[in-house]
């Protein structure tokens, strides 16, 4: 059980927190036995194992607890898709085929139940993103999980365009329609951008257009599309499309990513791979609990998430834990769901790591994760407890 | 390199030299370097003798939507119903069909199982122009590897279906006038469309693309045929009628009735497929289907080549077809043309396959029998001068137990 | 014959037996313990470092019988059920409808739920309807569906809360509130009755296809098992037991640690779950930690997925989360496979290492409550119906 | 009176004869033999090289109730407002003059078994009929009704309005409970000394069904469809057959041992949707098996002219060649309860027969004359 030390304030505010004789797992630098993480303005400052600790902080004892960074799940639906409210709660698929404009941002209920499973859980990053009904389904972003107004949460308010080319748009069945369409948007993107090069050089005020700039953005490689994609020949046309088009690609969901690991591969893109927690049927018909590890140890960079509330956000390490027992690497599931999900969405330089300089976003845990009997014990974002377990063994959900 | 040749009891060659008798065709990597009745063959050449077998080109199946379905379920939707742009609901020529390529499909092992070794896939034809095909081998490593050929073709429709599935929405066509009507405005467009870009080209303008168009321009410019859908003899003169008005190259899908119009068609050194033939006749515009039509066409001396219209019908039938015409009185010769070299023509990959010729892919089948016969089987099928199936190893999948 | 020899040895009904023996016979084990005598011609299965346990049984799915976009499935969620003329029921009550044909017993997902180690199962008619028609029960793998199915008829099924209200409500037919469930549930059963005392009296009345199934539920001959997440809907469902004395099971039972107390005076048994997922509004209060609150309070309880709601393959997993939130080990050991047993009231053939019974045996590679273990190899009847290395998936043969 | 003569008979049931006779005389088969004696005035038709016979049977098709070409306006097969038709009779929606049976003379079938649709669970009474010889119909026939048609197979056809095998099962069950019902009643009745109570044209036919008189023709494509037939003929004992049985490979031996007559195929199909496990080795697997069964186009999924070409791909696929042969000829007619009248060359049976060019498998092998009663219906134009 955590112990903690209220220290008195030191002249000057600063405000300086220490966790110590836990495990630490930095995931970029291995496993500190018995280390210790100082903590100032929210950032990680100092750890490693016995560091001196300056007299006037706040002390968390925990002994034999086990420290990851906070987990982040790379695609989910919490808040946008509220849970036990039917379709009153539900804001993920706009109508109409195109909503290049959306933003999940605009749609996201801070207060809703899963931010707390969130929490409870240990997870202190989230990329929330619009559903994939349509072709171009809206933006997403990434928020830490930290109670209160969603403004102050995010960290990163475009974090990659979702897109939707398996056919699977109102059932309409059929690929070849949506990337029709697609490509029709991102050509006329294209004229827009030369256009608006023009009026730049001609020193006047380019053109804005709400539909159009969100495609802009992904030609100029400024933001990403996250394209979702079932079946083999599914992943096959994306990457093509991105090579067509010049636009850095993440593929999602990529439940036959095994059936394709070398084109993957070839391509260099990225994937947010699961859940696997669906059905074998229709397009993910030939999805196996195997692809995370055959595609992690190809060398392709692959973050597991929850697509909550497919899989809820809660249950993200239990993802890691069946990735690694079917094959994926320990080290690299225990990555899937911290650094690598946030190189990413683009915010590895403040999330995904103990590091000093990045955010003291933690999750303490009273075994290793993947255990059965591994609580989380406290979840910390910026430096400030966000949940604590009030007693031993009391349910994370 | 590798570097082997192989002999049978008879070779159908299909190409001028004939039908060889224990003749020996010599393999470079993937492609065939030689082609004799007796060859001898360097002290490193390994030779494979298949024995008593004949062996034949594998087959070229011209016109078929493969890949549209799912082998247990309807994956994806037999037409493509297209983007509905400028062009209204009736055209999109911006639809790709290419994206509907499942490599790992069912249908592909299927086909290679009938000694199918290429295919031409297009989009439906429930709409006047409903996109472009592209040809593909039906074995291979990745899917780059599988196409043979990207746009074989813009796929248009005329007759029953595009006044079914488009006019029964309430858009035109609703008629046959409406259906030529829309093929020639959606063309005009494109000429002017292809006038107004090379100008502003020349004059160095900006210019912008329409994706709908694009695709007709290589159709304008004679570079690639528009397939047309044609079962009834008034469909087929109507297609003529419009590519003579555009100067553009067509072939004929189908060409059911094409019997009735067997002279315009040669004058016009228009290729066609035919079929299928085998099904029953489910629409009013198949009524005149027999293999009568295609003794016709040969007459005629039009080059088709038989369909099975896959997934209409099985892609291994096609085999049958073959033996049908034959039994209706096809020359052998004829028919296995119809079968393989022809089947490549119209799909407009004959550079590659369709015959046992030097410079062509080793894409080959052996039969226990006359390749013909109702009795004879498959016994092995080589793509790319590899061994891609065979009849001892295979399992269908109930054999393969629970 | 058949030796496995040298694992831990989960019994469930006894204690865990490190190194110890089972040995098989016939499809059943003739006895497990520590080193006993190994039969010469006994082909022997050497599991040291593993774990051994029987296999897992599922009290409440859908496997084979409903499609979850498999392909050709039937969808035995809602069939119009009331046969032409008999029409003795409204639309929400066809308690004829039976599962037993509408099993697939070559179900694609029978075999993914096999290679979790899940052996035996009880698939049953959906929830769209108050009562909606009798399950079966019967092994994942066997030779035809003759052997395969354990028992059918093998229950009732009914449902009440949000999916019959929705189901009818949205086609302007009752019941669209859940006074209209409550309402069509007594009807059905007061007719049952008086249907019974009819026959009783005069055998020559001609026999009912749509009364028989209730009137065995009546005469105890069948379990009822009423879908209930809410406590509302669960008190629902004690009442009508109450007032017509029959025996019955909650399923789902997502609010019932709520009213724990009232469960557990009637001794009425839960199968719990799942708790998963979490997007009906009458899920709202679904929690991993309920199991281990039944459990303290005395209450039969079973973990469910209701597969393919999640997929089957994954019960294990939602069972190792339960005792993460709380449940007892052996309590949760026991909640996929004795307890659901009993629950489903097969537990003398299946649900332990016990003499006697069906050799469904799983051998993992750890311990079953953790999520790092996996199944090797599933034994049903005996028969070793999955090994992990023998049955690789299609896309791994190939070798990609 | 016509002498075939120097011919080669597939007589089906006294095996191959070379070079023989057969005389036809009024309509039926009256000698068979090496040496026959041309009697006065009798035609002779010397048969040198040709291959004859008995006229093909299609145990299942739908020639002419689903008319050619015509779509919507011509498909009569299926009533799909009823779903419980026992009462309907495929006799009164078939076009005589249809394109079809012009193919089915071409492809040498001289009887069909005219079933209805799939689109209800009781389809309605099939018809057995000739190919040709009249444009009335009832003149046709030679047995209406042969059996009620019936469909089980739930979720393998969305076009049908229901999609649960459990639910269609109760729906059959129900009927033949109210026809046991019935026959209690009137047995009741009669010995009470009462006047027997009239069944009524929609129970009719159903309580025909209890009593064996008339056979239920179910069609089942996956496993557990012909399992859950061969089980309700158990429970309820009427008369079976199971057509298309597209995965018997799958329960041989429950096929053996049941004992059930099987209209198997169509095989030809492409596998999509409900014709996804359908394979050629099927017949070939069933026949080994000692299995004796119809081969089926269940025209129009394949055309009905071919039948041969389907007995040829069984034949090729595995199953032999004179069972192949049996199985369009002789098998049906039994199956159809018609082998004392055709599916045969015997003396004493109707002169339905077919005259090939050559051997009915062989790739160039065409009809030339076909014969239903001695009278020729179908001359091959050359």
């Amino acid at each position: 059980m955590l112990r903690i030390i209220e220290a008195m304030l030191v002249k000057g505010g600063c405000f300086v927190k220490a966790i110590v004789n836990g495990t630490l797992y930095t995931v970029a630098q291995g496993i500190i036995e018995n280390g210790t993480i100082l903590i100032q303005d929210g950032k990680i400052v100092a750890l490693g194992a016995n560091l001196p600790i300056p007299e006037e902080a706040e002390i968390i004892f925990a002994e034999g607890a086990h420290i990851y960074p906070g987990l982040i799940d790379a695609d989910c639906k919490v808040g946008i898709f509220e849970e036990g409210q039917g379709p009153i709660g539900d804001d993920t698929n706009e109508a109409g085929s195109i909503g290049s404009e959306l933003r999940a941002f605009d749609a996201t209920w801070w207060e809703d139940v899963a931010f707390e499973d969130c929490r409870r859980a240990g997870i202190t990053a989230l990329s929330i993103g619009p559903g994939s009904n349509n072709v171009i389904n809206g933006q997403s972003f990434v928020t830490k999980t930290a109670p209160g107004v969603l403004d102050h949460q995010v960290i990163r308010a475009y974090a990659g365009l979702k897109i939707n080319i398996c056919g699977t748009r109102g059932n309409q069945g059929d690929r070849t329609i949506d990337i029709a369409l697609l490509q029709g948007q991102l050509q006329k993107a294209k004229e827009l951008m030369a256009k608006n090069a023009k009026l730049i050089e001609k020193g006047e005020t380019p053109e804005e257009n709400p539909k159009q700039d969100p495609l802009v953005a992904l030609l100029k490689g400024e933001n990403f599309a996250r394209i979702t994609v079932y079946a083999n020949h599914d992943i096959l046309n994306a990457l093509e499309l991105a090579k067509t088009w010049g636009f850095p690609l993440v593929l999602e969901r990529c439940y036959e990513g095994h059936l394709v690991v070398d084109d993957i591969v070839a391509s260099g893109c990225k994937v947010i791979a699961g859940p696997t927690f669906v059905n074998r049927y229709g397009a993910a018909k030939n999805l196996s609990l195997k692809m995370p590890g055959v595609l992690a140890k190809a060398g392709v960079a692959v973050a597991l998430c929850s697509d909550h509330p497919t899989l809820p956000s809660e249950n993200l390490s239990t993802q890691a834990a069946l990735a690694c027992r079917d094959g994926l690497p320990e080290e690299l599931a225990l990555r899937a769901i911290t650094l690598t999900a946030a190189e990413i969405l683009g915010v590895a330089d403040r999330i995904g790591s103990l590091e000093v300089g990045k955010d003291a976003d933690l999750a303490i845990f009273s075994e290793p994760i993947f255990k059965t009997a591994s609580q989380c014990l406290a979840t910390m974002v910026n430096g400030t407890l966000i949940w604590q377990a009030e007693e031993e063994g009391e349910c994370q959900c | 390199m590798k570097r082997f040749a192989i002999t049978a009891e008879t070779i159908y060659t299909v190409d001028k030299a004939g039908v060889l008798k224990n003749g020996i065709i010599l393999i470079e990597n993937d492609k065939i370097s030689a082609v004799a009745p007796q060859m001898t063959l360097p002290s490193d050449v390994e030779l494979i003798d298949f024995g008593r077998v004949s062996l034949m080109p594998g087959m070229v199946e011209a016109h078929s939507h493969l890949i549209a379905h799912d082998w247990n379920y309807d994956e994806d939707a037999y037409e493509s119903n297209g983007s509905g742009g400028s062009l209204g609901k009736a055209c999109s020529p911006d639809v790709d069909y290419y994206y509907h390529f499942d490599p790992r499909h069912r249908h592909l092992n299927d086909a290679l199982a009938g000694g199918v070794t290429s295919a031409n896939i297009l989009p439906g034809s429930g709409k006047i122009i409903t996109g472009t095909g592209f040809a593909a081998k039906m074995v291979g490593k990745t899917r780059e590897e599988l196409v043979i050929k990207r746009n074989t073709g813009v796929k248009i429709a005329l007759g029953e279906n595009p006044k079914r599935a488009v006019g029964s929405t309430g858009a035109i066509p609703t008629t046959r006038m409406g259906s030529a009507a829309v093929l020639r405005d959606a063309l005009y467009k494109a000429q002017e469309y292809m006038k107004n870009k090379s100008k502003a080209e020349a004059e160095g303008k900006d210019f912008t693309l329409n994706l709908q168009l694009e695709p007709l321009l290589p159709l304008l410019r004679r570079e690639i045929p528009g397939r047309i859908h044609a079962h009834r003899a008034d469909d087929m003169i109507t297609a003529m009628r419009i590519a003579d008005e555009f100067n553009i190259i067509i072939t004929l899908e189908h060409t059911t009735s094409g019997h009735l119009v067997a002279q315009e068609i040669a004058k016009r050194g228009i290729r066609c497929t035919l079929g299928p033939t085998m099904g029953s006749r489910t629409k009013q515009e198949v009524h005149a289907k027999g293999f009568l039509t295609a003794l016709a066409l040969e007459e005629a001396g039009v080059c088709f080549s038989l369909t099975t219209d896959a997934s209409v019908l099985a892609i291994e039938l096609i085999r049958l077809a073959g033996s049908l015409a034959h039994r209706e009185g096809l020359s052998e010769e004829a028919t296995l043309r119809a079968l393989t070299i022809n089947g490549a023509i119209v799909t407009g990959i004959e550079d590659r396959v369709g015959s046992l010729a030097v410079g062509k892919d080793a894409d080959f089948a052996i039969y226990d029998g006359h390749p013909l016969s109702l009795r004879s089987n498959v016994l092995q099928t080589w793509v790319n001068g590899e061994k891609a199936w065979d009849r001892a190893t295979w399992l269908e999948p109930w054999q393969k137990g629970f | 014959m058949l030796a496995i020899i040298n694992g831990t040895l989960v019994t469930v009904s006894g204690p865990i037996i490190p190194n110890g023996t089972v040995i098989v016979d016939q499809g059943k084990i003739v006895a497990v313990g520590k080193n006993l005598p190994i039969p010469a011609k006994a082909e022997v299965v050497d599991a040291t470092d593993k774990f051994v346990m029987p296999g897992i049984v599922e009290a409440h799915c859908h496997l084979g019988v409903m499609d979850f976009g498999v392909g050709e499935e039937d969808n035995h969620m809602d069939a119009d059920g009331a046969p032409a003329g008999a029409g003795s029921f409204g639309p929400a009550v066809t308690p004829e409808l039976m599962s037993y044909y509408a099993f697939n017993p070559r179900h694609i997902q029978l075999k993914q739920a096999l290679a979790a180690g899940v052996t035996t199962i009880l698939t049953r008619p959906g929830s769209g309807k108050i009562i909606s028609g009798m399950g079966i029960i019967t092994k994942t793998y066997g030779k035809s569906r003759k052997d395969m199915v354990m028992m059918n008829p093998a229950e009732v099924k009914m449902a009440l809360g949000e999916n019959p209200k929705r189901n009818f409500g949205s086609k302007k037919q009752s019941p669209s509130t859940r006074m209209g469930s409550g309402a069509i549930l007594r009807d059905a059963f007061l007719k049952a009755k008086s249907y019974m005392a009819k026959r009783e009296k005069d055998p020559e009345t001609p026999i009912n296809y749509q009364m028989e199934p209730l009137v065995k539920v009546l005469k105890g001959e069948l379990k009822a098992r009423i879908h209930a997440h809410r406590a509302d809907d669960i008190m629902m469902a004690l009442r009508a037991a109450d007032e017509f004395g029959f025996q019955m099971s909650i399923e789902h039972a997502s609010e019932a640690h709520i009213i724990a107390e009232e469960v557990r005076k009637r001794n009425i048994p839960c199968v719990l779950g799942p708790s998963m997922t979490r997007t009906k509004v009458e899920t709202t209060r679904k929690d991993f930690a309920a199991a281990g609150i039944l459990e303290k309070a005395g209450i039969k309880v079973c973990i469910t997925t209701d597969a393919g709601v999640v997929p089957q393959e994954y019960l294990r997993t939602c069972v190792a989360l339960s005792h993460r939130a709380g449940m007892s080990e052996d309590g949760a050991i026991r909640a996929m496979t004795l307890t659901s047993a009993e629950i489903i009231g097969v537990e003398n053939r299946v649900g332990s290492l016990d003499v006697g019974k069906d050799a469904d045996v799983l051998i993992l590679d750890g311990h079953p409550l953790e999520l790092l273990s996996q199944v090797e190899k599933v034994y049903v009847s005996g028969v070793l119906a999955f090994d992990i290395e023998r049955d690789k998936e299609p896309w791994e043969k190939e070798g990609v | 009176m016509l002498l075939i003569k120097n011919a080669r008979l597939f007589t089906m049931t006294q095996g191959i004869l070379e070079k023989a006779s057969l005389l036809i005389e009024d309509g039926k088969i009256t000698a068979i033999g090496e040496k026959i004696k041309t009697p006065k005035g009798c035609t002779v038709l010397d048969a040198e090289g040709k291959t004859v016979t008995p006229g093909l049977i299609e145990a299942c098709g739908r020639p002419g109730l689903h008319e050619e070409t015509v779509g919507a306006i011509g498909a009569d097969e299926d009533e799909t407002t009823e779903k419980i038709g026992a009462y309907l009779k495929a006799l009164d929606g078939i076009l005589p003059n249809d394109l079809s049976f012009q193919d089915a003379l071409e492809g040498g079938v001289t009887t069909v078994n005219v079933c209805p649709g799939t689109s209800a669970i009781i389809a309605g009474q099939s018809a057995v009929i000739h190919t040709a010889g009249s444009n009335i119909i009832d003149r046709m026939v030679l047995k209406e009704p042969f059996g009620l048609f019936v469909n089980l197979v739930g979720g393998g056809n969305p076009r049908q309005g229901f999609r649960d095998r459990s639910d269609m099962v109760a729906k059959l069950v129900n009927e033949l409970q109210k026809a046991k019902d019935f026959i209690a009643k009137r047995e009741k009745a009669l010995k009470e000394g009462k006047d027997a109570p009239e069944a009524g044209y929609r129970l009719a036919p159903m309580v025909d069904v209890i009593e064996g008189k008339l056979p239920l023709i179910m069609q089942v494509v996956y496993l557990h469809d012909i399992q859950n037939a061969l089980e309700l003929a158990e429970e309820w004992g009427f008369r079976l057959i199971l057509q298309r049985v597209s995965e018997g490979y799958f329960c041989v031996e429950n096929l053996v041992k049941a004992k059930v007559p099987l209209m198997v195929g169509p095989i030809l199909m492409n596998r999509r949707g409900l014709f996804q496990t359908t394979s050629h080795k099927t017949p070939g697997v069933l026949s080994k098996a000692g299995l004796q069964f119809a081969l089926s186009t269940e025209h129009p999924n394949t055309g009905i002219d071919h039948l041969v070409t389907t007995a040829a791909i069984a034949n090729r696929e595995g199953m032999s060649e004179e069972e192949a042969l049996k199985a369009i000829t002789l098998y049906p007619a039994q199956i159809l309860g018609l082998d004392d009248q055709i599916g045969s060359l015997e003396v004493g049976k109707r002169a339905d027969l077919v005259l090939w060019s050559g051997h009915p498998f062989e790739t160039l092998t065409k009809v030339e004359t076909v014969l239903i009663d001695g009278v020729s219906v179908y001359e091959r134009r050359s």
